[in-house]
């Protein structure tokens, strides 16, 4: 198998096959409270996107460099959190800066990137597998371009909802997750693709 | 009385009319119309099915189509809405839900796929054209998904009024699912069966040699679903649907050529791996689910561009599946899949406006050529 | 999207715009025109056409004479009305007016003396050796408004011809709107009037060339048309594909000339000028005869009417006098519509007057309305495909029903015409025209609120800036005033500090 | 210990410096939320929001305190459009709207006090001491800052005139 080939399964293993928000189960903060409108949701996705791929390599790294040699396994989850904290803060600030607009509508959301655990997630489960840097990074990006995948789909999904007329028991976050459990109930469909 | 015609003088006019726009004239069309001539072009296909499984399947459909008439009543009432039944629209869902079934599936899969295809398909999401996913499609999926046993079995072909078909009493006790189910009349369809010999690994040729002479039938004397065997009936169906409109070529078109495409280049490939392009058109929920599942209004683009993008992912989609994932049908997949698409390609494939570019900017005049001289 | 766009285009282009709706013109289209005698009362409300309404120079009392002006042009954007038949003003005020709103409009009221005199009038001698702009404000003088429905002041655009140079002037006899058949019967009987109209508009304008698109289902028409072009090289009468809405001027354009006019621009923007048939023969009337726009063809159709046809009608006729000299109708019409039936208004009662744009009284009866309650949209996307501007209608339709009027903008609700092709095909009867009038009116009303804000804000400005200079000054007053005293009290000080040191106490 | 101790410190110090910077080079002047806003307010300065002026209600919504439906004049319209810039979600059936209003004199009441004239934002009102007043339309905000004012209610508010110019067709009644 080419490395191409392999570099072409594994995102599409981690996009598709184990999504992380509709197999895994990743991340669905952001995914119930980002998606009233396809703009916003893709700029979340992006920003996930940025700071999941960033802290997939740093944590990497301190992983590999720091933490392992000196044996601090115990710091994982706080050198990570630093990481990934710090990540976010630059986001917030680019953003902040280049499009209010976006700022605005990401509102609360955007400094809670921090604590999706999605993020998190997928740097500890790259420790946990012991990737190499480059299948990290990989890792990381697919999983996160998996998760702009849902994020906008399902924001796409309730702007239309928005306009339907549902019944009042089911109307709001309820209809939302009735949406989002068919969504992964299609993503079943992926199921034994990449074994 | 002055001479001057003012609104007070109105009390002597007759009642005023109801205030409405133009335009006061209407082209006829209606939406039960639009369902009852789909139901008229699934017709052939579905008598075929009744004559080639024989009481059961008629059991089921007519089951399914019950559960699902009964579940858009029983939602309409508790939102306090007025029936809708009369727009056929449930009856429809009913119907192919009950089409993409295995023919002898007992009652109580018809049952649940109904109550499934309309609360949580439909109703939840606020009845008719407000639905994401299309409704039968999320039945046949959920049940699969909850019991791949009962949803893959296939039964062997057993027409009506031929000797070992079973009779009307005996066919209730199928659709009851007694457990008299002989194994004899089992078998598997040639997606399924081609799926399990490679996992095996034997190859597609010996696989084929090698299984029941009803594997595959461009007649529609195979084994698969209720109402996807009889291919050419549902061929015809769907050019009935093209011909007086109700459908476009768009969506059929990409399906078909989606699935065609890799699967020519897959099979010239590797003929040990793939199935040829005519085995793929012309087994499983292909066709049918080309003209008659995926071209569903409510749950597929409006743009032409927008509808040449889905079908052609519900094609690829469907090969993907079968060729490579877990379940070996993968129509109702990738028409769900692709339905959670269609905002988004909705959103990207927008029509352009007269007089814009397709950016929305308003297009540059052209110069006036008035060189010539008067 | 450059790559996908090349791919899709010409599957997407191919794509046919518009409807096809009955058309229901016979047998009104073969009836010869009749003419109306003048009624007792005629009603002439001051705003009959786009812009500034008329201003009324009659006196209750006054006695006028068919063809006298009753009431001037006020602004730029403007048009006069004169009396249609001899007789005495009777009142000047608020009437019913011929609008779905059932709201009020001014109009003067005129009682015919049954004599139909016309008032001294003088045609334009050898028209064709004048100015351009004499003939406008001859156009201007009469009262000429566009007689396809839309009611521009003809001499505006006309004018349009000197700023942007005209090469094409198009005459729109395409008549799509079913029913109809003024046009079609102006064209069959005056055809030599439309063509003289054509001929002196093409003068005012500058213009190249003619051409006049006539849609193919009226055959007499255009071999009338042809006939009384004879002679004209530079008139062209061209045959256009019956379908609904080719009378729409960008419609009729791209067909005619194959330029697409750019959003928000006007059609003189790319040289193109498009008058009706009808306003190419008022404008003939009133250079060579000085005829002011006082009468007009109309269709009378419908299954509730009884004697189809066309009709020449004064400006100002009560709807229920054409109607009963039309033979009155049969049982209760379900609609009184002014226009066509995809265009068309509906009227609030048969008591009020036709108007300069009134090109037809359509008596419906409620098996051709067919109204059916609406219901949810099914997403079919046969809007889409009627539209003539390629504009996704259900879309819209979602998003005025939610209140989401920008997002409608955003999917060019401003480009929507209103010619009602959705409407036509929806299968779930929703009414689209009226959700889309609904968001227009709604917008106009914020962008005048906006501009009003603004206003009110330069206002408060002034304000703030006259307090706050008020009481600079009047602290400024005070302080001088301050000053003044401490002077004053400083030198009666001083003077009686010198009084005490100068005189001695007595 | 102190190699966890000083590499969270060193790790903290460069990722601290790192922010830092780039709160320098990506650094926002103010909120310009508050200006679009602001040119969103009537602009009457008329104050029954209960903040000073237009300029201090708008900053005010903008940053969280007053609802955006705090604004009597503006009504449903200004409220939907606020809500719309800042993405909030408002509850509209709380606003009461009379629709657009104009504050008419009744002459035969009015004494000539001049307390009105004092009183309106938009110096809408003409006339003098001891002269009845009249009100300018177009400079009208309806605010009804005059109708408290006058000793002898002679002002009053009344709705705006529909003309068949401001006509608006209905929304049609959809399933």
């Amino acid at each position: 198998m080419t490395a191409t080939t392999e570099i072409l399964l594994l995102l599409l293993s981690t996009a598709l096959v184990n999504n992380v928000v509709l197999v895994k189960f990743l991340g669905l903060c952001p995914v119930m409270g980002v998606s009233k409108s396809m703009d916003a949701a893709l700029g979340m996705g992006l920003a996930t996107t940025f700071v999941i791929t960033l802290a997939s390599a740093l944590c990497w790294m301190l992983d590999r460099w720091l933490l392992a040699p000196f044996e601090l396994g115990f710091l994982r989850i706080l050198c990570f959190i630093l990481v990934i904290a710090a990540a976010v803060q630059f986001v917030e600030m680019v953003i902040k800066k280049t499009s209010p607009a976006l700022y605005q509508s990401l509102g609360i959301y955007l400094p809670l990137i921090t604590t999706n655990c999605a993020v998190l997630g997928l740097a500890l489960l790259n420790v946990q597998q012991s990737f190499g840097f480059m299948k990290s990074v990989l890792y990381g990006f697919g999983s996160a371009l998996g998760f702009t995948l849902v994020l906008l789909v399902f924001a796409g999904l309730r702007e239309r909802l928005a306009l339907a007329r549902v019944p009042a028991a089911f109307d709001g976050a309820p209809s939302a997750f009735v949406t989002i459990s068919l969504l992964s109930l299609t993503f079943m469909g992926f199921s034994g693709l990449i074994s | 009385m002055s001479p001057v015609p003012t609104s007070a003088d109105d009390g002597a006019l007759p009642a005023l009319p109801t205030l409405a726009a133009s335009p006061h004239a209407h082209g006829g069309m209606s939406v039960a119309q639009v369902m009852q001539r789909v139901m008229l072009a699934l017709a052939p296909a579905t008598l075929f099915g009744f004559w080639l499984f024989g009481w059961p399947a008629i059991n089921l459909f007519a089951v399914t189509i019950g559960a699902c008439l009964l579940a858009e009543r029983f939602c309409e009432r508790l939102m306090g809405r007025t029936s809708s039944l009369g727009d056929g629209s449930a009856l429809l869902t009913g119907w192919l839900l009950a089409l993409s079934l295995p023919p002898w599936a007992p009652a109580w899969i018809g049952l649940l796929g109904g109550f499934i295809a309309i609360v949580v398909g439909k109703q939840v999401f606020g009845g008719l054209g407000q639905n994401l996913f299309n409704p039968a499609m999320v039945a046949r999926v959920a049940l699969l998904v909850s019991f791949p046993v009962v949803m893959t079995q296939w039964v062997v072909p057993q027409p009506l009024f031929s000797a070992d078909a079973p009779g009307f009493i005996d066919s209730l006790r199928i659709t009851a699912e007694a457990p008299a189910h002989p194994d004899a009349v089992t078998s598997a369809s040639l997606l399924g069966h081609s799926k399990t010999e490679l996992a095996r690994g034997i190859t597609i040729p010996e696989a084929l040699a090698s299984g029941p002479q009803t594997l595959f039938d461009w007649t529609g004397l195979r084994t698969g679903s209720l109402g996807e065997t009889g291919t050419l009936l549902v061929l015809a169906g769907g050019l009935y649907l093209l011909a007086s409109g109700i459908i476009r070529w768009h969506i059929p078109a990409a399906v078909l050529a989606g699935i065609a495409l890799p699967a020519l280049v897959g099979h010239a490939a590797d003929p040990a791996r793939y199935l040829s392009a005519t085995q793929h058109l012309l087994s499983g929920a292909a066709l049918l689910g080309a003209f008659f599942i995926a071209t569903d209004y409510v749950t597929s683009p409006n743009t032409p561009a927008g509808q040449l993008i889905f079908g052609f992912g519900i094609g690829i989609l469907t090969w993907i599946i079968r060729s490579w994932g877990g379940y070996p049908e993968g129509m109702a997949f990738a028409v769900l899949l692709m339905n959670a698409l269609t905002p988004v390609i909705d959103r990207y494939c927008r029509p352009r406006i007269l007089g814009r570019r397709r950016d929305g900017r308003a297009l540059e005049p052209t110069p006036i050529d008035n060189t010539g001289g008067a | 999207m450059g790559f996908l766009d090349k791919i899709f285009r010409p599957l997407t282009r191919s794509e046919p715009w518009g409807v096809h709706p009955d058309e229901r013109k016979r047998p009104a289209s073969e009836t010869p025109i009749r003419r109306l005698p003048p009624p007792p009362l005629l009603y002439l409300p001051l705003s009959q056409h786009v812009g500034a309404a008329a201003e009324p120079i009659v006196r209750i009392g006054q006695k006028v004479l068919k063809g006298e002006c009753v009431a001037t042009a006020k602004g730029n954007i403007s048009a006069p009305v004169h009396a249609p038949t001899s007789g005495e003003i009777v009142a000047i005020g608020p009437i019913t007016a011929p609008h779905p709103s059932r709201l009020e409009m001014m109009a003067i009221t005129l009682r015919s003396d049954m004599e139909d005199r016309w008032a001294p009038l003088e045609g334009l001698a050898d028209p064709l050796a004048r100015a351009p702009e004499e003939l406008a404000r001859r156009v201007a003088e009469a009262g000429i408004v566009g007689l396809g429905g839309a009611t521009f002041p003809a001499s505006v655009k006309l004018g349009l011809g000197h700023r942007s140079r005209i090469r094409t002037l198009i005459l729109n006899g395409s008549e799509c709107e079913p029913y109809l058949s003024c046009d079609d019967r102006l064209m069959r009987e005056r055809a030599g009037g439309v063509i003289r109209g054509a001929v002196l508009m093409r003068h005012a304008t500058g213009a190249r060339e003619v051409r006049i698109g006539i849609e193919d289902n009226k055959p007499e028409a255009i071999a009338a048309m042809r006939a009384a072009v004879d002679g004209h090289a530079d008139v062209q009468v061209c045959v256009v594909p019956a379908r609904y809405p080719m009378g729409s001027d960008r419609q009729l354009i791209i067909e005619l000339t194959g330029i697409e006019v750019p959003a928000e621009s006007r059609a003189a923007d790319v040289g193109v000028l498009v008058h009706n048939v009808g306003t190419a023969f008022a404008i003939h009337q009133a250079i060579d005869l000085g005829r002011p726009l006082v009468s007009r063809l109309m269709t009378l159709n419908g299954e509730a009417l009884a004697q189809p046809g066309n009709y020449e009608v004064l400006v100002g006729t009560l709807v229920e006098d054409l109607l009963a000299f039309a033979g009155g109708v049969r049982g209760e019409p379900a609609r009184l519509v002014m226009g066509g039936p995809m265009m068309g208004l509906l009227l609030p009662s048969a008591k009020v007057p036709v108007v300069k744009g009134c090109s037809g009284i359509l008596a419906l009866s409620a098996t051709e309305v067919a109204r059916d309650e609406p219901g949810p949209c099914i997403r079919c996307g046969s809007c889409t495909r009627a539209c003539p501007v390629g504009l996704l209608p259900l879309e819209m339709n979602a998003r005025i029903a939610n209140a989401a009027l920008d997002a409608a903008v955003a999917l060019g609700l401003h480009d929507c015409i209103g010619c009602g092709c959705c409407a036509w095909v929806c299968p779930s009867r929703i009414p689209l025209v009226q959700a889309f009038n609904h968001a227009k009116g709604e917008l106009a009303a914020h962008e005048r609120d906006k501009k009003r804000t603004d206003a009110t804000r330069r206002m408060a400005e002034a304000r703030s800036e006259r307090l706050e200079r008020e009481a600079r000054e009047k602290a400024e007053a005070a302080a001088r005033r301050a000053a003044e005293r401490k002077a004053q009290k400083a030198r009666e000080a001083a003077e009686s500090a010198a009084s005490n040191s100068e005189g001695a106490p007595a | 210990m102190l190699v966890a101790v000083s590499s969270l410190t060193v790790l903290g110090a460069v990722l601290g410096v790192l922010l830092g910077f780039a709160s320098r080079r990506f650094h926002v002047e103010g909120n310009p939320v508050v200006a679009e806003v602001e040119a969103l307010m009537p602009g009457s300065n008329c104050g029954q929001c209960g903040f000073p002026g237009c300029a201090g209600a708008a900053a005010a919504i903008a940053g969280g305190e007053a609802p955006a439906t705090c604004c009597p004049p503006g009504g449903k319209a200004l409220a939907q459009s606020i809500a719309a810039r800042l993405g909030l979600d408002i509850d509209l059936s709380a606003v009461a709207d009379a629709g657009p209003q104009l504050a008419v004199v009744t002459e035969d009441i009015c004494i000539g006090c001049c307390r009105c004239i004092k009183a309106c934002p938009t110096d809408a009102i003409l006339g003098g001491a001891k002269q009845i007043h009249a009100v300018l339309h177009e400079a009208c905000t309806g605010c009804g800052n005059c109708v408290e004012r006058c000793p002898t209610e002679a002002i009053g508010l009344k709705p705006v005139p529909l003309t068949l110019q401001h006509w608006v067709w209905p929304n049609p009644a959809r399933a």
